[in-house]
């Protein structure tokens, strides 16, 4: 009897003795594996600029945290993959004119990703504690600091090596200065505008122009579960029903006409798929709980419409989400699950 | 009616006197660590905002201005502030002792917050009038409120994150409140002032 | 209703019954001493009433109740005591037994056969239970008679039979089911007819079609009785999950059945009642599957009380080359054991020998990343995420605004978590420092 | 300053108020103005210029005065004579200094909020002669007026290329500096440094939680 | 009683001694301020108008409900030009400008008074470059393009709507200015 246990050494640990297989890493790369697809059409349609603008925010993001957590001595924790699609992230909202050789302005995404992993993430103790979404403060941080920069838009050429592509304005930007009558002018017609806007044949940020591909992505991360409905739905469900109701303008005066607008338009255009499919659903800065989240979601679509259609700037997704993270704590406060059994007592 | 909804809305959000211009900071920071706290803060600052606003703007108009002492406005707004504060503070624990007890503690911090000397100035200097200055210092008080209520839950949170030791307290804080205004930017533009 | 009768949440781990589904339970060697502890049950430990050098038989008395919430335990062999001492059981705590010399002869107390049990009255039906000594077999080991006994403004209308079993890896329930089938349904009228109640459910999870069908045929004639499939989802068993499931009924927070008017009761609970109300027989054995990739011959086995779990072991072949973790009942809910010196009790479901490579080591584990998976699974409807970083960090009060003591440890939280968080162990910490 | 009847070091109480007290990166009083007017350097300076008088202003009035006042109306007194003295200040800087007040006058008119005044009038010069009181109120206002100074330093020169007012660098390197993000940005930041020079150098303790 | 008395006559001394500090310094001050804040003005107009060595308020008007003055400037008795106070509509706030019309009712020059526009964005309109785009623009070129090589505006980049409002601010104030004085001229 004895010999037994002195042979096998046991192993004692608490209960449950099996787990799954998930692991944080697996998920934080399938996601990064998702955007894939949007990220090759934004390299197919700006060429090399794209690659290099993101491939350097990815470096300096994961490079960031390496040194970060090499300074402060804490595990390393570099390779769970959640570094590199902040970086992955923040390249793709970038514009790619950003590597151009005039101006050179290398120095937005590397200030980018370090503002977003230091400050945003690991100043609050790294993975799982930070209260805004990296990537995004990132992005606001550069966009307010090198504004010009920041705004500057190529066109999609579709050309390796198109350096030095013509410059002009994003179709929300056209919408918001000039009409929509002008967008679809610019376009050609109506059924062309919305065919470019979901290929992704347009001016705007590397990794936001493609809805179709950016639709995979997310169809894929649905599929495994590693993101649910509903932030998505109940944000775009917004986007689409208030551009609706307030996105009209008469064509005349100029004024808002209600019940006129045109939510396609909306719904293809700016990063709203990528904000909403992969941004607002980052776990570490939405609530946690499913009531909770629609209401985040619901909460980021008036936003973006209230930027997007009385602000002052044509794009208002990066803003929404982050004004919606400063009520995360608010929203997960108020907002609890429903322990079992105390619902229905309750109701009688 | 637009321009006050318009006032108020800048007040509150778009000009958000914490995070746009940098006012009851010292308070802000206070008062934050707890919910509960920063909940009996905002009732009580901003009822103690909108009627010390309303005390100033009546004195200035019909007391000051008439007899040309608008140089001591310094002196004058913040004893009106502090007066009536001390007031409230006696009627309320008469009249009421239980929210006495629950909001009375807030009252004497309230005189040494510079919102509520900055709105009575910002009146007198914008020029609004009455009804225009009660909104504004409304809208100042809700912003303030939302502000201190945001960070409060941020702070709750942040007890339980590994933020490095340096950091702990105030200076991650600070930080928060940097990366609130960043946000708070997107509310830029929406209305010109 | 098409879909099959289920609850919100819950997991569905990998279900490795094939190891031991096959093997028909067989009598396992009587072993040559017994250490029988004298508390097996939640609640009080028995008194012991034999000395050392005592003779006993098989069935005898040795440690009185020692209050309401307890029950009486009996020595499952025939020998001589030869020591009353403290020895650890299976969670690792030391415990007052009592340890019996195996004679051999396998010499029973008066056992008598009275197939007119069910006649019996309630009263004296209870005083059966009450002197067999049995106690909940499920796992909990919650004196039994305390269940039969509800206070009168708590009115029962219905009796659940647990034959869920939605533990991984164990199957002596199911095989309870596959070869008794018609002495449970028994037992599950006596447990009626204890109570006065004419509804009774046996709840078997899906993925046991056989059982369900033997239970069907076993109960056809028993109007009253109802026996119901049920979603393969863990922890379908649990009490709660199994009533709202069958009746729809939710027992409100820190509540208990009995507050939604049902008692739930395990097969094997059943089994061990009818054949106490036939032949007067104490719990002496139980059903225990013996299983896991690590074990050289699973098998299910019917196990004296208070057999060493060593013995059991080299019953089955003994480990195959690299036992890592040995475990007391399930893989979900049941004890690591440090030592395979500690006896068989009767709450003990399954012994589970899992091999080196078969697990994943939980001690390095990250930050919860807020994925939200726990909380979509919690059967309790909780927020295990709050609750473990509360717990991670010291803030042992504050877990109590997310409903610490709901929380009933069935595991599946840290089953789903990414992060591999301990999320139960910190629940338990965090239960034990404060007051509920 | 516990030990305030045995003789007091002059320089002490300089170096208090300037590190081991300064009334922004440690006490954390008066925070509003390390954020609003810390955009240049030159703001920053005459911000601190200004506390700097008042502070010493004050707790000279406040140790003249002392025994006359009122234990009841201590604080009303104290509170008037501060107004008195910040009016006196925002007057001059109207008159004398007017293109910097007209980017911060709101603020100068706000030094009569500052609790860290009333605090040194109230702790320090009410129970101090007069020479003690002036350089109480000098270490504390240069304290404050070191911390303004660093604060601006650092948002100029990278929010605008310049250090009062000349161009250093020709181009805006982080314009975000010198927006309300940047201002908390760097307090946060040399507020965590100053932590960590403590913890690190000194073994010393974090910045307290905040006052007003 | 003797101690309210006490505490009475404590506070009047101090309001009565700081009330005297204060007026004083007030007394001292008040007229001081008076005539820098004058002579800023006066010099800042004449920096838009160099040649005027006379330049005399013509009348108020109120663009965006906003108070704003026209002058006329004069060298002897010759009208040379108008200079006029206007407000434009900005990004974040009413941008105070002010304009320099020569006779031909062309703009000679502008100057931007005051703004609240996002800095590194909106500020850009106190830039020369951007100022120098208005100089000898007629009523018609008074419009903001987003190209290069125009003769109309030419907008900041990142900084369009700051820019139409400095430009419709410069635009009405030379319609005011046309409709006042085209009789005038010509
Ligand atoms: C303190 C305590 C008191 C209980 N009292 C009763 C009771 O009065 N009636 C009853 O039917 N069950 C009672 N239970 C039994 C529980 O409902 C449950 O069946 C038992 O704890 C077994 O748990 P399990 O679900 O883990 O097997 C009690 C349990 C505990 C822990
Ligand atoms: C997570 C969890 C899972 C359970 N699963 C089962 C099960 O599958 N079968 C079972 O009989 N009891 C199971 N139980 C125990 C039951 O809740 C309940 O205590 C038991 O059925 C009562 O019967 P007993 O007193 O006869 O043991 C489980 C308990 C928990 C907490
Ligand atoms: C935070 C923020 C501040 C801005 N500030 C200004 C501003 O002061 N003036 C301005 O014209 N545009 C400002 N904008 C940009 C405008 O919203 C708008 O994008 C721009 O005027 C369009 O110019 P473009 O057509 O050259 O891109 C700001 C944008 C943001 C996000
Ligand atoms: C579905 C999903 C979405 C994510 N979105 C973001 C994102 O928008 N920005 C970002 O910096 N990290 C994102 N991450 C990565 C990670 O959660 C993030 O770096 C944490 O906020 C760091 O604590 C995402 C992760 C997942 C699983
Ligand atoms: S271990 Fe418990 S819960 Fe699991 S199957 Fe066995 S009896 Fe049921
Ligand atoms: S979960 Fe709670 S009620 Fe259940 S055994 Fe543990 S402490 Fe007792
Ligand atoms: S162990 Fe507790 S918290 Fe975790 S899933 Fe089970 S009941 Fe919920
Ligand atoms: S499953 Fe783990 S990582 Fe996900 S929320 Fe729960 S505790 Fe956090
Ligand atoms: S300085 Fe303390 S509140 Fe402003």
């Amino acid at each position: 009897m004895a010999d037994l246990k002195k042979e096998h050494e046991l192993i004692v640990s608490v209960s449950p003795h099996i787990r799954d297989e998930e692991t944080t890493s697996r998920i934080m790369w399938t996601v990064n594996l998702s955007l894939l697809p949007a990220f090759f059409l934004g390299f197919y349609f700006f060429g090399l600029k794209a690659l290099f603008v993101t491939a350097l925010c990815i470096i300096s993001s994961v490079l960031s945290e390496y040194f970060f957590q090499k300074a402060v001595k804490k595990k390393l924790t570099v390779n769970d993959g959640s570094a590199f699609l902040t970086g992955l992230l923040l390249g793709m909202n970038l514009p790619p004119s950003l590597w151009s050789f005039n101006p050179f302005t290398i120095h937005v995404p590397i200030i980018g990703s370090v503002i977003a992993v230091v400050i945003t993430k690991q100043f609050f103790g790294g993975l799982g504690y930070n209260i805004f979404n990296p990537a995004l403060i990132g992005r606001a941080f550069v966009l307010i600091s090198f504004p010009k920069a920041m705004t500057i838009w190529t066109e999609p050429t579709a050309a390796f090596l198109a350096l030095d592509a013509k410059t002009t304005a994003t179709p929300l930007g056209i919408l918001k200065e000039d009409g929509l009558a002008k967008l679809i002018e610019v376009f050609g017609d109506k059924i062309n505008l919305y065919a470019e806007l979901f290929n992704g044949h347009r001016a705007g940020s590397i990794g936001e122009t493609s809805v179709l591909a950016l639709l995979i992505g997310a169809g894929f991360l649905l599929y495994k579960r590693y993101i649910t409905w509903h932030i998505p739905i109940s944000f775009l469900g917004t986007v689409a029903a208030l551009a609706w109701i307030f996105g009209g303008k008469s064509p005349e005066t100029g004024k808002m006409l209600l019940f006129a607008g045109d939510p396609l338009i909306h719904l293809l255009s700016g990063g709203l798929m990528l904000g909403a499919f992969f941004m607002a659903t980052d776990y570490v800065t939405c609530p946690s709980v499913r009531k909770g989240q629609i209401v985040f979601g619901i909460g980021c679509g008036a936003l973006t419409m209230l930027i997007r259609i009385k602000g002052g700037y044509p794009e208002g997704v990066m803003f929404a989400i982050l004004l919606m993270n400063c009520f995360v704590p608010l929203i997960d406060r108020a907002m609890k699950s429903d322990v079992f059994g105390a619902v229905k007592e309750k109701k009688k | 009616m637009e321009k006050l909804f318009e006032l108020f809305i800048a007040a509150a959000l778009i000009n958000n006197f914490v995070f746009t211009r940098y006012l009851g900071l010292c308070i802000f920071f206070g008062v934050t660590k707890k919910m509960d706290t920063s909940i009996g803060m905002s009732i009580t600052f901003t009822s103690v905002m909108v009627i010390s606003a309303a005390l100033n703007w009546i004195i200035y108009k019909f007391i000051m201005i008439p007899l040309g002492l608008g140089f001591l406005e310094i002196v004058i707004f913040i004893g009106v502030v502090a007066g009536f504060v001390q007031a409230a503070d006696t009627i309320m624990k008469k009249v009421s002792p239980g929210l006495y007890f629950k909001l009375g503690i807030y009252l004497a911090l309230i005189t040494t917050n510079c919102i509520i000397l900055a709105v009575p100035l910002l009146n007198v200097s914008e020029g609004y009038s009455f009804i225009e200055s009660i909104f504004f210092s409304f809208g100042a008080g809700v912003g303030f409120s939302l502000a201190m209520i945001i960070m409060a839950s941020i702070r709750e949170k942040l007890e339980l994150a590994d933020v490095p030791k340096a950091f702990q307290g105030l200076p991650i804080s600070f930080i928060v409140t940097g990366l609130i205004a960043l946000a708070f930017m997107g509310f830029s533009g929406l209305i010109t002032l | 209703m098409t879909a099959l009768a289920t609850f919100k949440g819950g997991i569905h781990p990998p279900d490795k019954k094939d190891i031991a589904k096959g093997r028909a339970i067989k009598e396992a060697k009587s072993p040559q001493r017994v250490v029988i502890p004298l508390s097996q049950h939640l609640g009080a430990p028995c008194k012991p009433i034999v000395s050392i050098g005592q003779e006993v038989k098989k069935g005898e008395v040795l440690g009185e109740p020692g209050g309401f919430v307890s029950a009486p335990v009996h020595s499952s062999v025939s020998g001589k005591v030869i020591a009353i001492a403290e020895f650890p059981n299976a969670m690792g705590r030391m415990i007052n037994s009592i340890v019996i010399e195996n004679d051999g002869k396998e010499e029973w107390t008066s056992l008598k056969d009275n197939p007119d049990y069910i006649k019996l009255s309630s009263d004296e039906l209870r005083e059966k239970v009450k002197a067999a000594g049995i106690v909940g077999m499920g796992g909990a080991a919650f004196p039994t008679l305390v269940k039969l006994s509800p206070p009168k403004e708590k009115p029962i209308d219905t009796v659940i039979l647990n034959g869920a079993e939605c533990e991984p890896y164990l199957t002596a329930d199911y095989r309870l089911m596959l070869e008794k089938s018609a002495e449970i349904v028994e037992g599950l009228k006596i447990l009626m007819r204890i109570l006065g109640v004419n509804k009774g459910f046996i709840g078997i999870e899906n993925n046991k079609p056989d059982a369900i069908e033997k239970m069907k045929d076993a109960a056809k004639n028993e109007p009253n009785i109802e026996v119901c499939g049920l979603e393969v989802k863990y922890p379908q068993g649990a009490e709660k999950m199994l009533i709202s499931a069958l009746t729809g009924r939710e027992v409100p927070p820190r509540g208990l059945p009995m507050d939604v008017r049902v008692v739930v009761q395990n097969v094997g609970t059943a089994l061990a009642v009818y054949e106490a109300a036939r032949y007067g027989k104490p719990l002496i054995e139980r059903a225990v599957t013996v299983t896991g990739e690590g074990i050289k011959n699973p098998a299910n086995l019917m196990v004296k009380i208070g057999t060493l779990i060593s013995d059991i072991v080299e019953e089955c072949g003994g480990f195959k080359d690299s036992a890592g973790k040995v475990v007391s009942g399930g893989p979900m809910m049941g004890f690591a054991l440090s030592s395979l010196d500690v006896p068989v009790t009767k709450g003990t479901s399954g012994i589970l020998v899992i091999p080196k490579e078969g697990f994943v080591h939980a001690e390095e584990y990250g930050p919860c990343i807020r994925c939200g998976r726990c909380i979509d699974i919690c059967p309790m409807g909780l927020m295990p995420s709050m609750l473990s970083i509360l717990s991670e960090k010291g803030h042992y009060e504050d877990a109590k605004e997310y409903n610490l003591f709901d929380c009933f440890e069935c595991g599946s939280c840290a089953f789903v978590c990414p992060s591999k968080r301990p999320i139960v162990q910190l629940v338990r910490l965090a239960k034990s420092l404060v007051k509920p | 300053m516990s030990n305030a009847e045995n003789k007091i070091s002059y320089i002490g109480l300089v170096k208090n108020g300037i590190f081991s007290e300064n009334p922004i990166f440690k006490v954390a009083l008066s925070l509003c103005p390390a954020v609003a007017v810390t955009s240049g350097v030159k703001n920053g300076f005459m911000m601190g210029i200004a506390v700097l008088f008042v502070q010493i202003m004050v707790n000279i009035t406040v140790s003249i005065v002392r025994k006359f006042i009122h234990p009841k109306v201590r604080i009303p007194s104290y509170m008037f004579i501060i107004a008195t003295w910040v009016t006196v200040t925002d007057l001059s800087m109207a008159a004398f200094a007017r293109d910097v007040y007209a980017q911060m006058g709101l603020y100068i008119k706000l030094i009569v909020a500052f609790a860290i005044i009333l605090t040194r009038a109230e702790l320090f010069a009410s129970k101090q002669k007069v020479t003690p009181s002036f350089f109480d109120g000098l270490g504390v206002g240069a304290g404050f007026l070191f911390a303004l100074v660093i604060i601006g330093f650092f948002r100029e020169l990278l929010g605008k290329g310049s250090l009062w007012g000349y161009p250093i660098i020709n181009t805006k390197p982080l314009l975000i500096m010198i927006l309300p993000t940047g201002g908390f940005f760097a307090v946060g930041i040399l507020m965590g440094l100053f932590n960590w020079i403590g913890i690190k150098f000194f073994g010393g303790g974090g910045a307290s939680g905040g006052g007003h | 009683m003797k101690e309210l008395i006490k505490i009475t006559a404590n506070l009047v001394i101090i309001f009565v001694a700081a009330g005297l500090v204060m007026a004083s310094v007030f007394a001292k001050t008040a007229p001081i301020v008076k005539i820098k804040k004058e002579q800023e003005e006066t010099q800042a107009r004449k920096k838009m108008m160099p040649d005027a060595d006379n330049i005399i308020e013509a009348g108020k008007w109120e663009p965006y409900g906003k108070k704003g003055k026209y002058f006329e400037g004069k060298k002897g008795e010759e009208i040379i030009g108008y200079l006029i106070s206007t407000y434009g509509k900005g990004y974040s706030s009413y941008i105070n400008i002010l304009v320099s019309v020569g006779k031909d009712m062309k703009v000679k020059g502008i100057g931007i008074l005051g703004h609240g526009e996002t800095p590194g964005l909106g500020d850009e309109i106190e830039q020369d470059y951007f100022k120098k785009r208005f100089e000898a623009k007629s009523l018609e070129q008074l419009e903001v393009v987003k190209v290069e090589g125009t003769d109309k505006i030419q907008a900041i980049s990142g900084a369009t709507i700051s820019s139409r409002a400095v430009t419709s601010g410069v635009r009405e104030s030379v319609k005011l200015l046309k409709e006042k004085y085209s009789g005038v001229t010509k």
